[in-house]
């Protein structure tokens, strides 16, 4: 007889102390205040007099063994062996001794490792799947922020924009890559194509029926096999019914575009957390270096580096210029689709003689 | 001998205290023997202590009205009856409201004052309410009989009846360029232009439900309009604001420049002011959105700008069925100078009436339809095009259908270069 | 054979220069700025260098002829013989020359006209029809703004306010008062008591349903006679079916309460347009002194007048103190009631950190 | 002598450029000689450069798991067939990933993450992701034959699946009181207690939907939590915010006043800061709404208060299927000092969570359970009191029936006078 099978130890979320360093352990809540010498750099001071250094750097998020192993290497011999990743994957080098930062930095640049995404920079953008792993994507995620990291490296490694900028990309209408002040999306344009042959097999239609936002499907005997059926003038596009039913193939080469959104902020300074707003549309899904997407997000990165204020977001921004005079000075195109037709779509109407000429 | 007066314990409390009252001005009419309105008030004032005393309205509806028109009468029939189903207070068994539209603005001689009090207490019972709610003369209290004759005399004083019922009613403007500084556009021209193009519409009730326009001239809206007006016009200006910056630096001088910034730089809604360290105001006129603020606190130093013109809402109402709606900017600015531009704007007013009368459902108001068919639906069917201006943020929900982007995309950059 | 019937005028808003005093002609469009020298009186000065004087005074809207020629022989003898009326019901008696205008103001208190309304203070409500005339109120509504203004005609003369206050009040829910930064208006709190034997005659039935907000109306047979019928689960106690179906009795004298509602705004000035937020209801209807609702609302004001920073008005004041402050400096009970639930409710519940303490 | 890499000239363009690239270090791996995934990484290689010619993904999911759990593996197996109906591409056939749960913070030592790549070299694809959007590792890539023994291997070593499927979700917290002086909070306690507490519910996923804790030390909310929690907790203060006049000074001195009134005072949402003459500083701290803003601005002269604690929100969520929800705030604030403190919200957590299983529909987050039950009957369901911080404003609509009025006022009479 076998042994009986390793049970799991459910050891949940592992205390981080142990893996803490030293200085931030002792400070732990005492930190008096923070600056940054330079791009890419944070100087912690905690009320004990202690002080940290942070050195930010870029990765692809996706990673192989060796390129870890490279920045465990670089940890060692330049840091303290001490390293933390933050919420949009660049990697964090942390030094209790300012001598060591320089060194550091110069290590980084040679094994081409872009340091900076602090402060006022274009950091590091937030993704997700793609073709690479997940089971719905309308194209890749890895593919389209190295395309983009490439083009704004020079945001990244500076401080020259009015605020932190935090770019998101999602390869399909679910959105698991979050929303952003500048956000990347999938946007289907045409209802699912449904495999009738299909249908019966692999889905629970009734769960199918009930994902739809919009009540667009109805369960139907389609050539004698029971199916469904999607009423195209209701039908939004928006993939919903994919997961659950993959035969309800909304994924299309030509079909499925890039939607750009703006305007997403979470942080409770000033305004309140905002949601993203539609800008583009239309925009073709076009690896390997999706160049049209590209060219809409620069536009609007230049236009908000040289017309907002210090310390506004892009939130901010819009808000106080107004949204007739971002499509004026982004150069794109208004129409009625930025209308909004959703659910409370009255909010976004102008109920007031508020207007900027 | 006039019959006697009623016990009225209840309101006759409400003649005491520092405010006029309309009950003491009832009771003089009550007592004004001989006069033909005597008797009705005795018996008004019958039934309105009754109603204080029951917490209970008396009044139904009916239909009373003037050859050749089909509204402007608010008729009243008593439902307060006694055990023989007579009315209890018979001389106010009828009680009808005359809607009369005053002179724009509401400006009056006392001469023609007089006039109307001497008709109405010939006809009806001597009451009148300057104005009501939506800015008629209510000349309240007539019995069916005097209806026509009362009408008739007014009408060749050269005043109309106002709306009532599915229909235009009457409309608003203020004060304006009459008496005001900050007037951007002829409150009264466009007010008068706009109802009295729509005289059939407002004298003949044949629309789903009811049609307001209402003007004010500038956007301290002291008319309401937004919230009140199917149709709202509102003042504004298109180029820099004035700026005497002598003035301004009276103005630091006098309130200090904390006060200042406390009160006119800090409230500036798009931050669109800053108070240089020279005492002097630079104003992002780029982003003023014409709030008004500032203006109204330094009235001096600041006022709009030269390139007036006006802004319109539509859909503006109260409650009724589906919740407050504010009116949405159809147009952000029209420049009104020539007979043309006047037109034009009769035009908008004249496409979405129609547009209402044919698409809206029965006791369905302008700002529910819109929220029916959707915006987007109801500019195209009053032929106007779609404008960032027109909202106050762009969609969030992905959940709409983009394909027509590239057309409608097209329309946009073909409208950018027509209008260079 | 009788004379043709005389067939009306078709002549609609009267042309106002004929009535406009002289000043005000010359000067149309060509205002530069205004002052007030006291209470109730404005000074507008043209370009031209021209002045008019505005003497502004209270009425009570519904007036006897007595009364109006009075106030005609005050502007007879102590002003031009021009007056206006405001939006408000108070009359303007306009003046070219200065001197008149405290022999004007002297005469008016002679005849009890309060003398004010202008700039900062507490102005005349908006009111609506009642039991004096409309067939559908829940209260009078001359009697109330009479009861109120005699409690609040100190705030009337005087400018004591941090900004204009705008009072209105409805007789029914339908609010043909408007709103204002204060609304008092009937609440009902209970569904309407049907007379079953009237409705067929009366009333158009699918027009009645077609009138519920809530669908809470469907036709019925009630003892044999064709009626119709509430979901009392459903009812909101709006009202909106009395007026096509006065069977559908919804008035009660107990139950037929006064709520009060803050913050509405209609002015462009700083925020855009508002509407009213309810902060108090249950309270009696209570005539002829209304002496419950008259306490709340002088709560209400005293604590705006106390706490508010100039220029503010009611919304602009909650905005920047917050709700949880307005409930805490008035005393007024917050409950579920509050929490709204109509369309769009999520737009009012607080998605952010942003908490006064 | 390895199988031939497949021609990928398409995503061989993503290899130049500054940014690091991911196809260069799968490339690595494909030349690594005898490793175990040399093979499983060049087909990888070749079904990537498929789909980027095709516009299509490949892959679909399963059932691959561990012993003893329900969840934290996302099965993939590819959908790329020759003409024979057999995988194009069959060595990266199985390409399954384990969602692993970090330290709380993300803190590594150079040691770990050595070992972490060690057990992935054996088992797995030898692509590791730091981190997911949820805020997990993901170990991508394994063939089903060794999801098992990597998962021991990690198991062993301290660490834990996270959730996937109708499960509580792996959490996340900032690095807050690690390294930053804004904290209000210890994020990484609260982080651990939350999830460590419902291991259960998220590794044997039985709740109707996803369920999410993230934990940010103060409303700069890094971790996004108000926007992408079903339950975010967030670190605020309730005392006055420390202000140090000297370094104010300084800041005017060096930036200058305009520089301060235009870039700190005047952004102030409700006005609460006021510069003085004499260049310092007064916050109305009653008015405060602990926005961040002038903290962030002036890290040197101002900080949060001593008497810190938490705010709850919940119901935050990304579109599907009523569209983007931010979480509502539940508890307004929230000492989290002793043991019991920690323990309630625990429970508050457990009473959400008990709630949420027994009346969300299938497939319905908790903010869509709140929008269609109703936030007050949510609250009730929780047992929470209703506050006025937890709304932005009162109802507008007068559409509800409030009859029951006194009841509820007496609730708010009794609350306060506890509290008093
Ligand atoms: C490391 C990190 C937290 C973590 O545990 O991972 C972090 C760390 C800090 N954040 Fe953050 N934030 C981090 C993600 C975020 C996010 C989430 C995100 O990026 O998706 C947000 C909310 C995003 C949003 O609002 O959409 C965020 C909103 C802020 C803000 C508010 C900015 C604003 O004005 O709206 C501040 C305040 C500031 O900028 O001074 C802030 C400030 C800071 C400070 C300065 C706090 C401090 O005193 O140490 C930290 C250094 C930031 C820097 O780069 O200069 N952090 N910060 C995250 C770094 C991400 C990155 O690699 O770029
Ligand atoms: C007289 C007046 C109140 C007053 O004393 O000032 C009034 C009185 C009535 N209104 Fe009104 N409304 C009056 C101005 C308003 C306003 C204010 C405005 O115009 O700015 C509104 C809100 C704005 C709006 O139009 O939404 C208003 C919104 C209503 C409504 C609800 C309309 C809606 O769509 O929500 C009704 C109900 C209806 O029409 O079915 C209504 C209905 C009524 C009726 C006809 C009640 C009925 O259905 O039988 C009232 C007749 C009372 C009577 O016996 O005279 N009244 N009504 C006002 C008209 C006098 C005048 O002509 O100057
Ligand atoms: C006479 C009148 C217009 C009319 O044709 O009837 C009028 C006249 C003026 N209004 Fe008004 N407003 C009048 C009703 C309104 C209304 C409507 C209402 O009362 O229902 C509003 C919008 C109400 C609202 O927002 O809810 C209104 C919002 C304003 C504002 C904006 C105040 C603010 O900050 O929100 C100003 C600007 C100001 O106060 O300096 C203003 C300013 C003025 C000025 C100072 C304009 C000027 O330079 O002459 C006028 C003298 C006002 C005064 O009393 O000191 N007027 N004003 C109305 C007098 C009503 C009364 O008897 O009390
Ligand atoms: C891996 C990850 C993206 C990434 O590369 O970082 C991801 C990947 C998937 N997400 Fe996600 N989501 C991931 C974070 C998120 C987030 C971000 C967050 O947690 O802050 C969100 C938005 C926040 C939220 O929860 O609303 C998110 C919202 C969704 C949704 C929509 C949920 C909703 O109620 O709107 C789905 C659809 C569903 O669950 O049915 C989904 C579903 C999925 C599935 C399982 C697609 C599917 O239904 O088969 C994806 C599996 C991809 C794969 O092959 O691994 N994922 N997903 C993230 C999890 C990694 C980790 O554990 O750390
Ligand atoms: S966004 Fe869509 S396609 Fe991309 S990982 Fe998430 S679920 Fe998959
Ligand atoms: S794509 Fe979306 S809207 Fe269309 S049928 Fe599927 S779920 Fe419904
Ligand atoms: S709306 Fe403007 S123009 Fe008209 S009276 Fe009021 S302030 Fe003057
Ligand atoms: S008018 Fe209003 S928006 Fe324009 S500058 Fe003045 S305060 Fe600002
Ligand atoms: S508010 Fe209601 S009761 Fe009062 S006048 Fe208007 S319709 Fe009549
Ligand atoms: S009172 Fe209002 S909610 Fe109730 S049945 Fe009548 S119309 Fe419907
Ligand atoms: S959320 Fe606050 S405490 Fe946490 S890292 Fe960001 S700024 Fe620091
Ligand atoms: S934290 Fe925000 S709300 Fe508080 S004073 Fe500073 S800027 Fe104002």
């Amino acid at each position: 007889m076998s042994a009986a099978p390793r049970m799991p130890i459910e050891s949940g979320v592992p205390e981080p102390f142990q893996y803490m360093h030293p200085t931030m352990q002792k400070n732990f809540g005492q930190w008096k205040y923070h600056d940054r010498p330079r791009p890419g750099v944070l100087h912690h001071v905690a009320k004990s007099g202690d002080q940290i250094w942070t050195v930010r750097a870029g990765t692809q998020r996706q990673m192989d063994v060796y390129t870890i192993r490279k920045l465990c290497d670089i940890a060692d011999k330049f840091g303290d062996g001490f390293v933390r990743f933050t919420i949009r994957s660049n990697i964090e080098f942390l030094l209790s001794d300012e001598a060591k930062v320089a060194p550091l930095i110069e290590a980084l640049g040679k094994e081409g490792f872009p340091v900076g995404g602090t402060g006022n920079s274009v950091t590091m953008i937030a993704h997700t799947q793609g073709w690479l792993h997940c089971d719905i994507p309308g194209t890749d995620a890895s593919g389209v922020v190295k395309a983009l990291m490439d083009e704004l490296h020079e945001e990244f490694i500076r401080e020259d924009m009015p605020n932190r900028v935090h770019i998101t990309t999602s390869c399909c209408q679910i959105n698991c890559g979050g929303q952003g002040d500048i956000a990347i999306n999938i946007q289907h344009t045409k209802p699912p194509k449904i495999n009738h042959n299909l249908v019966a097999n692999v889905c629970e239609r009734p769960t199918v029926v009930a994902r739809c936002p919009v009540a667009a499907i109805r369960p139907a005997m389609v050539n004698g096999k029971p199916s469904l059926e999607v009423d195209e003038k209701k039908c939004v596009c928006c993939g919903a019914c994919f997961p659950p039913c993959p035969p309800m193939q909304i994924n299309d080469p030509e079909h499925s575009k890039l939607a750009v959104w703006v305007g997403g902020n979470h942080s409770n300074a000033r305004s309140k957390p905002s949601f993203q707003k539609l800008v583009a549309a239309g925009i073709p899904n076009n690896p390997p270096r999706w160049p049209e997407a590209a060219a809409v997000i620069k536009k609007i990165l230049a236009t908000y580096k040289k017309d907002a204020k210090d310390w506004e977001r892009m939130n901010d921004w819009i808000e106080r210029i107004g949204w007739a005079r971002f499509f004026e000075l982004t150069e794109l195109p208004f129409t009625k689709f930025h209308i909004d037709n959703w659910r409370g779509a009255r909010r976004s109407l102008n109920a007031s003689a508020h207007i900027r000429f | 001998m006039a019959k006697p007066m009623h016990p009225t314990p209840r309101i006759d409390q409400l003649e005491s205290g520092p405010w006029p009252s309309f009950i003491t001005g009832l009771k003089r009419l009550a007592n004004d023997d001989g006069k033909p309105y005597q008797e009705m008030v005795i018996d008004l004032l019958g039934q309105l202590e009754t109603s204080y005393e029951t917490r209970k309205g008396y009044w139904k509806g009916g239909t009373v009205g003037v050859i050749g028109y089909g509204g402007g009468v608010i008729p009243r029939f008593t439902e307060l009856l006694d055990d023989n189903k007579k009315p209890k207070f018979p001389a106010a068994a009828e009680f009808h409201t005359l809607r009369i539209m005053p002179p724009a603005g509401m400006h009056y001689t006392t001469d023609l004052l007089r006039k109307m009090c001497d008709v109405w207490e010939k006809y009806g019972s001597g009451l009148i309410a300057f104005h009501g709610q939506s800015g008629d003369i209510m000349f309240q209290g007539a019995p069916s009989k005097n209806v026509q004759p009362a009408f008739d005399e007014f009408n060749e004083m050269g005043f109309d009846l106002g709306g009532a019922g599915p229909a235009v009613r009457t409309g608003m403007s203020c004060v304006g360029a009459a008496r005001c500084e900050q007037s951007c556009a002829n409150e009264q021209k466009i007010h008068r232009m706009l109802v009295n193009n729509f005289l059939d519409d407002m004298h003949r009730p044949a629309l789903p439900y009811k049609f307001k326009f209402k003007v004010s001239g500038c956007p301290n809206d002291c008319m309401n309009a937004i919230e009140r007006a199917d149709m709202a016009v509102i003042g504004t200006w298109r180029d820099d604001m004035k700026v005497d910056q002598a003035e301004v630096k009276n103005y630091v001088a006098s309130m200090g420049r904390k006060k200042i910034i406390d009160n006119v730089i800090t409230r500036c809604p798009t931050n669109a002011l800053s108070l240089n360290d020279d005492d002097t105001l630079t104003v992002d006129n780029r982003n003023c959105v014409r709030c008004m603020h500032c203006i109204n606190v330094m009235t001096k130093a600041l006022s709009p700008g030269d390139d007036k013109g006006v802004t319109v809402l539509m859909g503006g109402k109260r409650t009724l069925k589906i919740g407050d709606l504010m009116g949405t900017v159809v147009i952000p600015f029209k420049k009104l100078e020539t007979d043309e531009d006047y037109e034009s704007l009769v035009e908008v007013a004249q496409n979405a009436i129609d547009f209402f009368a044919e698409n809206a459902l029965e006791h369905e108001r302008t700002g529910e339809m819109i929220e029916r068919i959707g915006l987007v639906n109801f500019l195209e069917g009053i032929g106007l095009e779609v404008d960032p201006n027109m909202i106050s943020e762009p969609r969030q929900s992905s959940y709409v259908r983009m394909d027509g982007w590239d057309e409608e995309a097209a329309k946009w950059f073909e409208r950018k270069q027509q209008a260079a």
